[in-house]
């Protein structure tokens, strides 16, 4: 193989695809893309609604280094959880790489392509297959995990019973978040299964091909399938159906994604980081100071939160760890820490994010009292301020000054 | 429709305390100061009958009888939702007994023409019970004394209300209006005032007055006016229980000694 | 901030608004006067310097459960003749003294706790002093964090770290080792807001006593069920309070003799759980101070002290 | 016409014996006052009254016909404001009750007459009449004169005097007075909640907790003490007003009164006159508090300065034993 048919080493996107079928393509990735676009912007404008905080960017500037730190190295979500901490640094790095991974051929493909740079080709392609094909394993091994974890280990923390609410009450179920889980880890663990299967039906249909097929072996994952493929009797003409109809499950399941990202659980993505970002290093030792003269002190409705207060009510993920450190839940009082964040996220997003009919407020106005999304008087006398939910939040939610 | 509440600053001692140079009354740098607990409970009472009414309808207007110090007992019933206040003070007051205070407060209500006047059933440091009565006696108004439950819709010429009697007994009446009601403690919760509200209500007018501008003379109040004097006030010579000292254990071994003693 | 809402409308526990006035009208959560303050140093065998005429080295702020709790009561005496022993030169405020504040913020009342803070700030000024000290890691808390936004700027430590600084520094001796099986329970203002980890357990290692940390400690320490005002406001009836869980967590830590506290709140909250949780007799709730002034031989050194002025006076 | 004039108190038809302390707190001054003790009964059929005034300090019974069956402050006031313009008396005395709490200060106001409330002790000190009350809940006493007062209404302390006994005849007057419109109805009694078994009235021995129970869960610990040394559980107004303890339980004056009571244990109550009303009297008290000044220890025959619980857990020990 001489120097110049490296560039033979590579794929041809939309290989053998009819022109209108790329267009459709197109057309749904501006789709889900204008979809994701306006989600953000609802997120923006609900936490826009909340007071804005003087020293909001002070500690959000001093904290940009904790932070990158903090992401990296998974040292919040690991503690006092090592498994859950490294399992979820697989699946994070494995889904940044597999963006990166999508970036990189968007910026072949559509952006240097059209000026005849090409990069994406020989050692450079076929390191790259290796890496992804790595990292698309350790996103489905680390989502196997999750699921073994929700259904089988079933940590008590993750139990939705909320201790502030009797079972007759309407909104004492919280079961309907576990939908979302599931439907959050199925939708990534399907994503990489079919690129696998897929990329294996490809390798078969291109058997022949020996830029491709002798190559294989760099993106082992696909390589393993389509050998098990072939031994199954699959042969190329099957192969190439199998890989079309793959790849639009692959495609439309990744779309589908993006799109629901600000609207679903995960935009934690974005909101845990920010939060983190914009969390008071001194949350528990130092309270905000309430100015005396304001016609008003203290949260009654959700536009009185803090924007920073907002953002990280999105950032919750329901792990549990302050639901299981909160000694007045561990006794037995109306209290969960977890259970009031997601009552002000359940408040801001029915005040805030208006049905997309028109603005208006639908429910009650205050966060305070007895109805299905407002946190009770109890709830919040039963707090003993000791800190321990503010103190191991992975994702820097600050209960304590939001209670106090 | 006007609710008028008078109220007292009261005073309470430490166990360690001196009296004043006359020995007539206790040195003041030994007492510490806070609206009496009973008027606690008729301001509440006042409150909620505002509260429970439409808008605007009812006015609760808190009066005391007393220096600047009593500005602060004021504010504290205005935070917690009294619309005015007003104090009443000079020189020529100082050592009004309670039916001179009486009188000085029928005139306000003269001036004010409430419907009806809550007043604490005592005090919670002389326990006079006296003022509320008396300033129903001077004007001549019908009265209740010790109510310990009331149900007043405004705008009606008359109200129910249960009197506490000696035993836990209670004596359900009707009385036409404009009255005087003295409550008794338990009739309600009464709210706190936070300090902000407190701060706050310091926005809220508080009318001065002298005796003068009441039309009373100097004979009407200050001693001249009362119907007492204090010859002295003294710390008695107490009667003293004799002390068990010991440890728990040996204090415990006594009493039950004493109980078989008594009991046989 | 919802707390502070609860507050203006006056939703709470009747007993917490009955620490509210009280705090309002004498400065202090006890309804004791403010003439009582200073009452639990009467019989200490020696005259603690008035911080308020004064220049002293530490200003000990007492805070309110250390000057009015009778069972914490004991501890400011103990405390108050380990720093004579050793030679500190300390004053208290006396009678000036207010609560700080720390659980009055907590609870909602922004207002009462800016004017409490306010108040502390200005007799502070005039006093001459070098540090703050206090047994409270609540007045700790909020003296260190919270004064510097209303102008009051100090070097505050905790009891613990001055502890440990006598200890390493010679001036407190620990001649006598006890051979008690002992745990240490983390206060939340101490540890977990402040980091305050390791002085107090350096001074429980001077006392040569058997050390076994418990298993919910340091950051994940369980709290004792006494901040955010809940110190005043009592658990219903047929609730297991917080420091019950934590009583029996160091109950089952076999051969436990002691477990040693380091805050006036959590003492009287254990106190309470150890007889409430049955485990009354199985082991003792023991103060940091009261470990190290045994330790130290406090009560031997005192009287040996006092016979030694006998001898004087009769010279 | 000087001399003593005093109001008797009936309640439901029933005669309240409160009135023959204030016979009795007349006898002191009987002699200074320059005449005789006369009663006064103002009821619907006061003759029937009569007998139980006749005890033998009084000489005299006045008798009111009112028009209205039970106590109504506006025609007390009317009758005794006529007795008094008609006779002149030196010294009025009326109980200090809930229903002399209604009329004694709109007719002292009204008349300009001396006046002291809740007085425990009296004298003619140099022909000027001195009453002595409390003040600073019981921390001091206060002496207190009427210069230039020739009528002087004082209402006398319960339990401060023994009640006047006796059998004298007095001269029966009857004392008409003019009709008047009331202007507050009587509607009807509530009577407290059933006692439900509980009768301090009756106990012997009662054992009580006050506030320095300090909540609710403590209270059970002190139920099962006064069941291990066989009293019957009293409490003090705060205690029942928060609902700890049923009201039956409470002692004191808007409570029950320990009348048959022999001994009585005071746990962490600090003694306030109302609870002293309802214990007072009982011969052998033991006080325990941790507050040394608590005016219980006024009253108590026996006192421990200590905290109750280690007290209470002692006695359970040792009660137990034996």
């Amino acid at each position: 193989m001489t120097l110049t048919d490296t560039h033979k080493i590579t794929r041809i996107l939309f290989q053998d695809f009819p022109p209108w079928m790329v267009a459709v393509f197109y057309g749904m990735v501006i789709v889900a893309v204008a979809v994701f676009l306006w989600g953000v912007f609802r997120q923006l404008r609900k936490y826009a609604a909340g007071q804005r905080d003087r020293d909001l960017w002070a500690t959000a500037r001093q904290r940009i280094g904790d932070t990158i730190v903090t992401i990296l190295s998974h040292r919040a979500i690991r503690r006092r959880d090592q498994a859950a901490g490294g399992v979820h640094a697989m699946i994070f790095y494995g889904f940044v790489l597999l963006f990166i991974g999508t970036a990189t051929i968007t910026l072949q493909y559509d952006i240097l392509g059209p000026f005849g740079i090409d990069f994406w080709y020989g050692g450079f392609y076929l390191t790259f297959k290796l890496v992804l094909n790595l990292a698309g394993l350790g996103l489905i091994l680390g989502l196997v995990y999750m699921m073994v974890r929700r259904s089988w280990i079933k940590p008590p923390k993750l139990n939705y019973a909320r201790p502030d609410r009797a079972p007759t009450d309407p909104d004492y179920n919280r079961e309907f978040y576990r939908i979302e889980d599931w439907a959050f880890l199925w939708t990534l663990i399907l994503i990489g299964i079919t690129g696998f299967v897929l990329s294996g039906a490809r390798l078969i249909w291109l058997q022949d091909d020996p830029t491709v097929w002798d190559y294989r072996w760099w993106s082992p994952v696909a390589a393993v399938l389509a050998a098990i493929l072939k031994g199954l009797g699959l042969g190329a003409a099957v192969a190439v159906k199998l890989r079309l109809g793959l790849w639009w499950t692959h495609g439309i399941l990744a779309l589908t994604f993006i799109a629901l990202i600000p609207y679903t659980k995960v935009k934690h993505i974005f909101t845990a980081i920010g939060a983190w970002l914009v969390k008071d290093p001194d949350a528990l030792r130092r309270l905000p100071a309430g100015d005396l003269d304001q016609e008003k002190i203290g949260y009654t409705e959700i536009t009185d939160f803090g924007r920073r207060y907002l953002l990280q009510a999105d950032a919750c993920t329901k792990c549990g760890r302050c639901h299981e450190a909160c000694p007045a839940n561990a006794t037995g009082y109306p209290l969960s820490p977890r259970d009031m964040i997601l009552t002000v996220r359940e408040h801001a997003d029915r005040q805030l994010t208006p049905s997309f009919v028109g603005l208006g407020h639908a429910g009650p106005i205050s966060i305070l009292g007895n109805g299905d999304v407002q946190v009770r008087s109890e709830t919040l006398w039963a707090c003993r301020q000791c800190g321990a939910c503010t103190e191991i939040c992975p994702v820097g939610v600050e209960h304590v000054p939001i209670t106090t | 429709m006007k609710i008028l509440v008078p109220v007292k600053r009261t005073a309470s001692l430490d166990d360690e305390f001196e009296m004043r140079d006359d020995g007539r009354d206790v040195d003041a740098d030994f007492c510490e100061y806070d609206i009496n607990e009973f008027d606690e409970f008729s301001v509440e009472e006042a409150i909620k009958i505002k509260e429970a009414a439409a808008e605007g309808a009812v006015e609760v207007v808190v009066v005391t009888v007393g220096s600047e110090d009593a500005d602060e007992v004021l504010r504290k019933c205005l935070a917690k939702g009294a619309d005015r206040g007003i104090r009443v003070w000079d020189d020529a007051m100082e050592g009004s007994d309670q039916i001179a205070i009486a009188r000085i407060l029928a005139k306000v209500i003269e001036r004010e023409q409430p419907e009806l006047v809550l007043t604490g059933a005592q005090s919670s440091d002389h326990g006079f019970a006296q003022t509320g009565i008396a300033l129903a006696g001077l004007l001549g108004w019908p009265h209740g004394a010790v109510v310990s439950f009331l149900d007043y819709t405004p705008g009606s010429a008359s109200l129910s209300f249960r009197r506490e009697l000696e035993g836990g007994l209670e004596q359900q009446a009707s009385i036409a209006l404009p009255a005087v009601l003295t409550i008794q403690l338990g009739i309600n919760r009464p709210r706190y005032a936070s300090l902000r509200g407190i701060r706050q209500a310091s926005a809220k007018p508080v009318e001065e007055l002298t005796h003068g501008d009441l039309g009373l003379g100097d004979d009407q109040v200050g001693e001249a006016g009362s119907l007492s004097h204090v010859r002295r006030m003294y710390v008695p010579e107490r009667g003293r229980s004799e002390m068990i000292e010991g440890t728990p254990a040996q204090q415990a071994s006594r009493i039950l000694q004493i109980i078989r003693e008594v009991r046989g | 901030m919802m707390r502070r809402s609860l507050v203006e409308s006056g939703d709470m526990d009747p007993m917490l608004q009955k620490t509210l006035d009280a705090v309002n009208k004498s400065g202090n959560s006890f309804n004791e006067s403010r003439r009582k303050r200073p009452r639990w140093a009467k019989d200490i065998g020696f005259d603690i310097k008035d911080a308020r005429k004064e220049p002293v080295d530490v200003l000990w702020f007492v805070g309110d459960f250390a000057s009015f709790d009778p069972r914490s009561q004991k501890v400011s005496k103990t405390f108050a003749r380990l720093l004579h022993e050793a030679g500190v030169d300390f004053g208290i405020l006396y009678e000036d003294e207010t609560t700080a504040g720390n659980d009055i913020r907590r609870v909602g009342e922004e207002g009462l706790f800016q004017t409490l803070a306010e108040g502390n700030i200005a007799t502070l000024a005039e006093c001459d002093f070098k540090r703050i000290v206090t047994t409270d890691p609540h007045s700790y808390n909020t003296l260190k964090n919270e004064y510097p936004a209303f102008g009051g700027n100090y070097r505050v430590d905790h009891a613990s770290a001055l502890l440990k600084e006598l200890i390493d520094s010679g001036a407190v001796t620990l001649p006598k080792k006890l051979d008690y099986k002992v745990t240490y329970h983390d206060p939340c203002h101490l540890g977990r807001f402040n980091k305050g980890y390791d002085p107090p357990r350096a001074a429980i290692a001077g006392t040569g006593v058997d050390f076994v940390e418990l298993p919910r400690s340091r950051d994940n320490s369980f709290c004792c069920g006494g901040g955010g005002g809940r110190v005043w406001v009592p658990d219903p009836p047929g609730v297991t309070k917080p420091g019950e869980n934590r009583v029996r967590e160091a109950g089952a830590i076999a051969g436990l003799d002691m477990l040693v506290v380091n805050c006036p709140k959590c003492m009287t909250m254990l106190e309470d759980a150890v007889k409430t949780a049955g485990f009354e007799g199985k082991f003792q709730v023991k103060e940091l101070i009261e470990l190290v002034a045994e330790a130290m031989d406090l009560d031997e050194k005192a009287a040996a002290a006092a016979a030694a002025e006998l001898i004087q006076e009769k010279v | 016409m000087a001399g003593i004039l005093i109001i008797a108190e009936h309640r439901q038809g029933v005669f309240r014996p409160i009135t023959l302390e204030a016979v009795a707190a007349a006898e002191t001054i009987k002699a200074g006052s320059g005449g005789g003790v006369a009663v006064a009964v103002i009821a619907p059929q006061p003759g029937a009254y009569v007998p139980w005034v006749s005890v033998a300090a009084v000489d005299e019974v006045i008798t009111v016909t009112a028009p209205n069956d039970e106590f109504d402050p506006d025609v007390t006031q009317a009758a005794v404001k006529a007795l008094i313009e008609a006779r002149k008396p030196s010294v009025v005395l009326m109980a200090h009750s809930v229903d002399s709490w209604a009329v004694a200060p709109a007719l002292a106001a009204e008349l300009g007459l001396g006046f002291a409330t809740d007085v425990f002790d009296l004298c003619y000190d140099g022909g000027e009449l001195v009453a002595t009350r409390a003040a600073y809940k019981e921390k001091v006493f206060v002496e207190l004169d009427f210069p230039g007062k020739e009528t002087v209404l004082l209402t006398i302390r319960s339990n401060a005097f023994k009640p006047a006994a006796g059998t004298g005849s007095p001269a029966v007057s009857d004392f008409p007075i003019p009709g008047l419109a009331p202007r507050t109805r009587h509607q009807g009694w509530q009577e407290p909640p059933p006692s439900g078994g509980i009768d301090i009235p009756g106990a012997e021995f009662i054992m009580s907790v006050g506030r320095g129970v300090g909540d609710e869960a403590n209270i059970e610990q002190f139920a099962e003490l006064a069941e291990v040394l066989g009293a019957t559980l009293g409490c003090s107004r705060p205690i029942a007003d928060n609902g700890w303890l049923p009201k039956a339980r409470q002692v004191g004056q808007s409570g029950k009164l320990a009348a048959n009571c022999k001994l009585y244990i005071a746990m962490g109550i600090s003694g306030a006159v109302q609870h002293q009303w309802g214990m007072k009297h009982v011969e052998n008290i033991i006080a325990v508090n941790k507050d040394a000044d608590a005016s219980i220890f006024t009253v108590a025959k026996y006192g421990v300065v200590g905290d109750m619980f280690e007290i209470a857990e002692e006695l359970k020990a040792q009660a137990g034993r034996n």
